[in-house]
């Protein structure tokens, strides 16, 4: 791919965004209800498939392919126009899909892939009350009857299972095997009986994370994803699956329109009359910021650029992130003063950084603590990136 | 040198124990029922015994502060007891302003002064004469818990410039208190408005000293208080912490023994303990209106009130998924953090402040090189 | 896209393994020999291959940089290939300029541009028309390598106030070069001063294009190469490091295994990946003479340059006792890396010069809110 | 003691110090001789002895007796007259003095403490290069024969061994014991047979650091301090003289004189012309440390006055002084700039914050490092002053 030709589906990506990103979406989408929100991302979602934007990542058989390089143009601009992120099909259109091709048979791929372009939604079934940082600690059990799994056990952290209509689910099918090898993938069709989904509220207030409680829940033994016991195998992939390419488009959006809002808000003036963009206290931070932003975006540029990645670099970048989004929402909630703390909600399908700052600072620890804790992500780097020791086990 | 006279420091540790029970025992959804916290004495600490009051000090006060920063409690116990007390008390005697502070010991009253939750700058109230006598008019911005108040303490400049305090109902024709909800949903705030309220000269108190002087102590009052308030729930988030990371459970291990969370408690040990000094000088200091409390009160107010909001985070951080759920209530404390810090003066504001002192002394300490014998402090 | 094409990565990898053999055969206490250092063809790597340089661009001297930090190299390779062949490629050709490309190139010459280390504001230099003929004087300190230099070339602004540069020998009558010592026994500084030296007209050199906009590429050029070096030293700090808690046992276990150490490690390398990304922007910004080139550099020199005493502070730390010893070595890395922060613009500094930019890009994002296209990077 | 007794007693302390702090030693002790440093500091141990400032907080009958609250207000009166540090008799009067106190026999008493008084001068022998963090991993052996020990091993910085008259040496007596409790602690001439001290050069370029080589070194067995194999427990005591008000001393050095020389550096106009006083950016980082210094100042003086201080207190007033020293002169180092690093030497005999800020910058690890490293600290502070569970065993 040349130059030009990238510069020419820049001004693609432009001209469709000018078009078609929804005007006053931020302000229209704050404080809508769950069904406003839910419809609002199903037509974003086709807005996006009909351009052929919506799994850009995906091979081209299945409606997918376009060139790395493009995808980032793609999430660049799509950042740069603030247009609203893809949060409900998350899990469907990275998580399922890439456990789906890269572990899941050919039935498998032709009942859900099609589906997901068409709406069906997912939701991962992973973390247990017991079982958090240390994943491979879950006690969710699967038992084998016939040509089915039945499954008992509780799911947290379930995020937007409330809506979902599959669920990515590890379960232990093994009790007597060392941890990590008596787990196994399932998939789980969200409308078999025994299953009860209850909304947990956040510490911002909201609650699209749910527990899901599975009381005798049948499962038939084709939705087992590999074979039975590999299920911790499979699950890294899909976990795999939440860095690169979406962290591209979260650090292009947090470096891009973030740093924006950022800056737009220093320089309103504030209570006292002044701007904060004069303090050259706040123009300091605001470089330091800018600074680690273009780091971060080059980082990620690379991640998915590079072939043959370091065994670590996704959890410097998922680290580096989710810090990064905490100090500037912090900051921004300084700067902003009193008037961020009567934000009392912010606009859905917005990023992680909706200038909303002292519910934008809050909602930064949904970063630091799920997929793996900052401290967790510091020993993955300090073990598999650098090759220290690791620790002595406890049990 | 800190220490308390040994009598004091058992006197503070009865109030703090009869603080911890009776905002311990108040629903978590509602403040403290006001005639408990009148009945505990404790608007009145600060009241002359004359008019009924404790005749104590700020230093009692600080001890509730505290206390209800560790219980995230509610209610407009620091807008009247350090505000609204404080104005009162920097006011010349006369038969309404006596007559407030009695109600307020006695639980009766519930003033507020109308300060400025955010800038720091002078008060845009103004008393104006008219054809039809004196009108007040001018606004304020998150004014904390205005919309609790049964009377308001408006600062003002009278029509001569000179700075005092007008007392107000709420309900007065041409006011409006316009309720300012905020994420920490234990704190009440308004937007006061007043638009040619018609001032009778009883209303009008003035202060007793330098009246510039008294509002700058106002402020200082108000910056202690929050610092505080930090302090108070900072311990609290450190014990949670504690106590969290001394149970559950990860990799067969406490998750207490792993280094990467004790070490980060131990930080947040340390800031506590450095907070707890700064804010202990900055209560001797508005007790005693002692020289320095300008400074104590802006060290207190900028290290406390961000310290607060780092260990808060880290509460969260350590609870793991736990600490981001409603039902844990570390975001409670993580949003009256952050509130603090932005009220009554941001850390970088009062560090301006303190800042502001070096330049004579630097020059000072040039011109008569190595015999100086002031500390900055 | 960061990604360079694979030709040009493995004439980087080539260059650098050849640097590293040959930095590291130097004495530690000596600067590699500049026949080596020109035989391996790095003064020439930027001069033209007309003059019998190397025809390649600041890419590759950039790789050498960063092997130079690695090794805490002695000797005035940044100063010749950064600043002296820096200066001359930005001026008109002539035979005396040309010449000593030439000489420069085949390491005959070591010319050195007289660059202020510290002060980033215009040079002091003047040449006055008097009776004596052109004369020049003016003063700088803290100039990189200037006791090594065999030639100086003085930024200076002639009669006119145009900024030429004149070609000086340090030798000549009424100039001064006066060593300054500093605690980075690896590198050398001079305080330059000129008093009345005279300038016949072929040593006064002109610029080919804006000779502001030269001297303003000249410092980006000089903010890069530190940071190059920063970024060089930190990873050797780091890999030091972490072979370091690899072997070293305390408490019937390898250090490393301690989480205490272990997440300092990756903070470490969290800091050096994202300094190596800035970095390498900055670099492909000198390289190719890009728009954003002044933006990237700023960015590199502040960040790297900070990073860089952060991560040889905490190798110091994690080296124990051990790392506090002169022995260790670890200290020459430190006060190299605290050096190259303060040299040619401070972080502060530069982050100054990158938020001179918001505030016309805030106004044009608050007139035409929401159709902004343009990143500010 | 009434305040006003106080007050009295700062105004003789304050006479005291303008008659007789020596004037410019700072410029004059810049770059000396050994010898000339040596003998600049037993001067000045003998001009506060005379005063009796030199062991205040040695018992009375020993030649010291003064109240806490005087020795505090002597040491802020020290401190902001800027009197030389007492460097090589700190051993001595602390750590040896506070063991003979606790743990010594009266002969031991006899012996030692008037002739600390008169200049003897002591080194503490505890670290070796197996042993640093881990102290107790100690392996120096002390094999009894008769009426002695005889020892061998090697001691790593032994600060001032070179000058050094005794020695508070750790050795190991029972080598099958666990780590703790095979320790003895001895007095050892260091003018015994078999000494070899050899000078450690540090990353400052001084050389008071030392390693003592010992080969059958014989110490009689009156030279043995508290029980044989109990020596840990009287180490503790030793280790923890370095706390409570030497402590106070070094807070107030950095916090009234150290942060006086940075505000001056600030006033006083940069390379470019302007004072960084007036970049809000320096103004606001010194209200910062100010602010923090006034903190640590004020654990210091509870952490003395206090008679039942928590078991993490002393640990958390190193941690924060170490930490604060080290960021203060990383900002000294900062603001000053490359003039800082021309500063080779700094005068002996001065506090952590001499002045030559790039220097004190790379001086304080010698705060982070010995005496328990900052993560050791940390270990402490978690342990004891918060009750965590304790890390699993390695070993």
């Amino acid at each position: 791919m040349t130059r030009a030709d990238l510069d020419e589906f820049r001004e693609r990506v432009r001209d469709w965004c000018r078009a078609h990103v929804p005007k006053d979406w931020r302000r229209e989408q704050t404080g809508v209800s769950d069904e406003e929100f839910v419809s609002f991302q199903q037509e974003w979602f086709q807005e996006l498939r009909r351009a052929g934007f919506a799994v850009p990542h995906w091979p081209a058989e299945w409606g997918g392919g376009m060139p790395v390089a493009e995808q980032v143009v793609l999430y660049q601009e799509l950042a740069a126009h603030d247009a609203p992120r893809l949060v409900l099909a998350f899990v469907a259109i990275h998580h399922a899909a890439s456990t789906l091709l890269a572990a899941g048979t050919d039935a498998q791929r032709r009942r859900h892939l099609p589906a997901i372009l068409d709406g069906e939604i997912w939701v991962q079934g992973f973390s247990e009350p017991g079982a958090g940082s240390d994943l491979a600690a879950l006690s969710t059990s699967a038992r084998r009857e016939g040509d089915a799994y039945v499954v008992n056990g509780q799911k947290l952290w379930a995020s937007g299972a409330a809506h979902a209509d599959w669920c990515l689910l590890l379960a232990r099918t093994d009790p007597s095997a060392p941890k990590r090898r008596g787990i196994s993938y399932f998939l789980m069709d969200m409308r078999t009986p025994g299953i009860d989904v209850r909304a947990v509220r956040q510490a911002t207030g909201e609650s699209h994370f749910c527990e899901i409680f599975l009381d005798d829940v049948v499962i038939p033994a084709e939705h087992l994803v590999g074979p039975e016991n590999e299920g911790w195998r499979v699950a890294q992939r899909t976990l795999g699956a939440e860095r690169g390419m979406t962290m591209l488009e979260l650090a292009e959006r947090l470096g891009n329109g973030g740093f924006r809002w950022l800056v737009e808000l220093c320089a309103r003036p504030g209570p006292g009359g002044a701007r904060p963009l004069d303090d050259p206290l706040v123009a300091d931070r605001l470089a330091a910021l800018e600074t680690e932003l273009t780091g971060l975006r080059a980082l990620c540029a690379r991640l998915v650029a590079d072939e043959d990645p370091g065994p670590a670099d996704a959890s410097i970048v998922k680290l580096y992130y989710s810090e990064l989004l905490q100090r500037m929402t912090d900051f921004g909630a300084e700067v902003a003063g009193l008037a961020a703390h009567t934000a009392l909600r912010k606009p859905l399908s917005s990023g992680w950084e909706s200038g909303a700052w002292v519910l934008d600072f809050i909602g930064s620890w949904e970063w630091t603590i799920p997929g793996g804790t900052s401290e967790i992500q510091r020993s993955i780097i300090g073990e598999r990136g650098l090759g220290l020791p690791r620790e002595p086990r406890g049990s | 040198m800190p220490a308390e006279s040994p009598g004091l420091s058992e006197l503070h540790d009865e109030l703090r124990a009869v603080a911890r029970d009776l905002l311990g025992k108040a629903d978590a959804e509602a403040a403290a029922d006001w005639r408990s916290i009148a009945g505990a004495g404790w608007p009145g600490l600060e009241v002359p015994g004359a008019f009924d009051g404790a005749d104590a000090t700020f230093a009692e006060v600080a001890v509730i502060l505290q206390e209800m920063g560790r219980a995230a409690a509610r209610g407009p116990y620091a807008a009247v007891a350090v505000l609204g007390v404080g104005v009162l008390n920097l006011l010349e005697s006369g038969p309404d302003r006596d007559r407030l502070l009695r109600d307020t010991a006695a639980g009766d009253a519930v003033p507020v002064a109308v300060l400025e939750g955010e800038a720091m700058g002078e008060t845009s109230f103004r008393i104006a004469r008219t054809a039809r006598g004196p009108l007040l008019h001018g606004t304020a911005d998150f004014v904390l818990d205005a919309p609790a108040a049964d009377r308001l303490l408006v600062p003002a400049l009278d029509p001569d410039g000179t700075p005092v305090i007008v007392g107000v109902d709420p309900r007065a024709a041409g006011l409006s208190v316009e309720r300012r909800p905020v994420l920490d949903a234990t704190r009440g705030f308004g937007r006061v408005a007043v638009t040619d309220v018609s001032v009778p000269p009883e209303s009008v108190w003035r202060f007793r000293g330098d009246p510039q002087e008294a509002v700058r102590r106002l402020r200082d009052r108000a910056a202690v208080a929050m610092a505080c308030d930090s302090l108070g729930l900072s311990k609290a988030m450190l014990e949670a912490t504690v106590a969290y990371a001394g149970v559950r459970e990860q990799f067969g291990r406490k998750i207490g023994s792993f280094q990467a969370v004790k070490h980060a408690c131990a930080d947040m040990l340390v800031q506590v303990s450095v907070a707890r000094e700064l804010v202990a000088a900055a209560v001797r200091g508005q007790a005693g209106d002692e020289p320095g409390a300008a400074v104590a009160a802006s060290m207190a107010k900028s290290y406390a009130c961000a310290a607060a909001v780092e260990v808060a985070g880290k509460a969260m951080q350590l609870h793991g998924g736990m600490g981001y759920t409603w039902e844990s209530g570390v975001h409670v404390y993580l949003k009256r953090a952050a509130l603090n810090r932005s009220l009554f003066g941001s850390p970088a504001l009062h560090r301006r402040r303190l800042a502001e002192r070096y330049s004579p002394l630097a020059r000072e300490r040039l011109d008569a090189y190595g015999g100086s014998e002031r500390s900055l402090s």
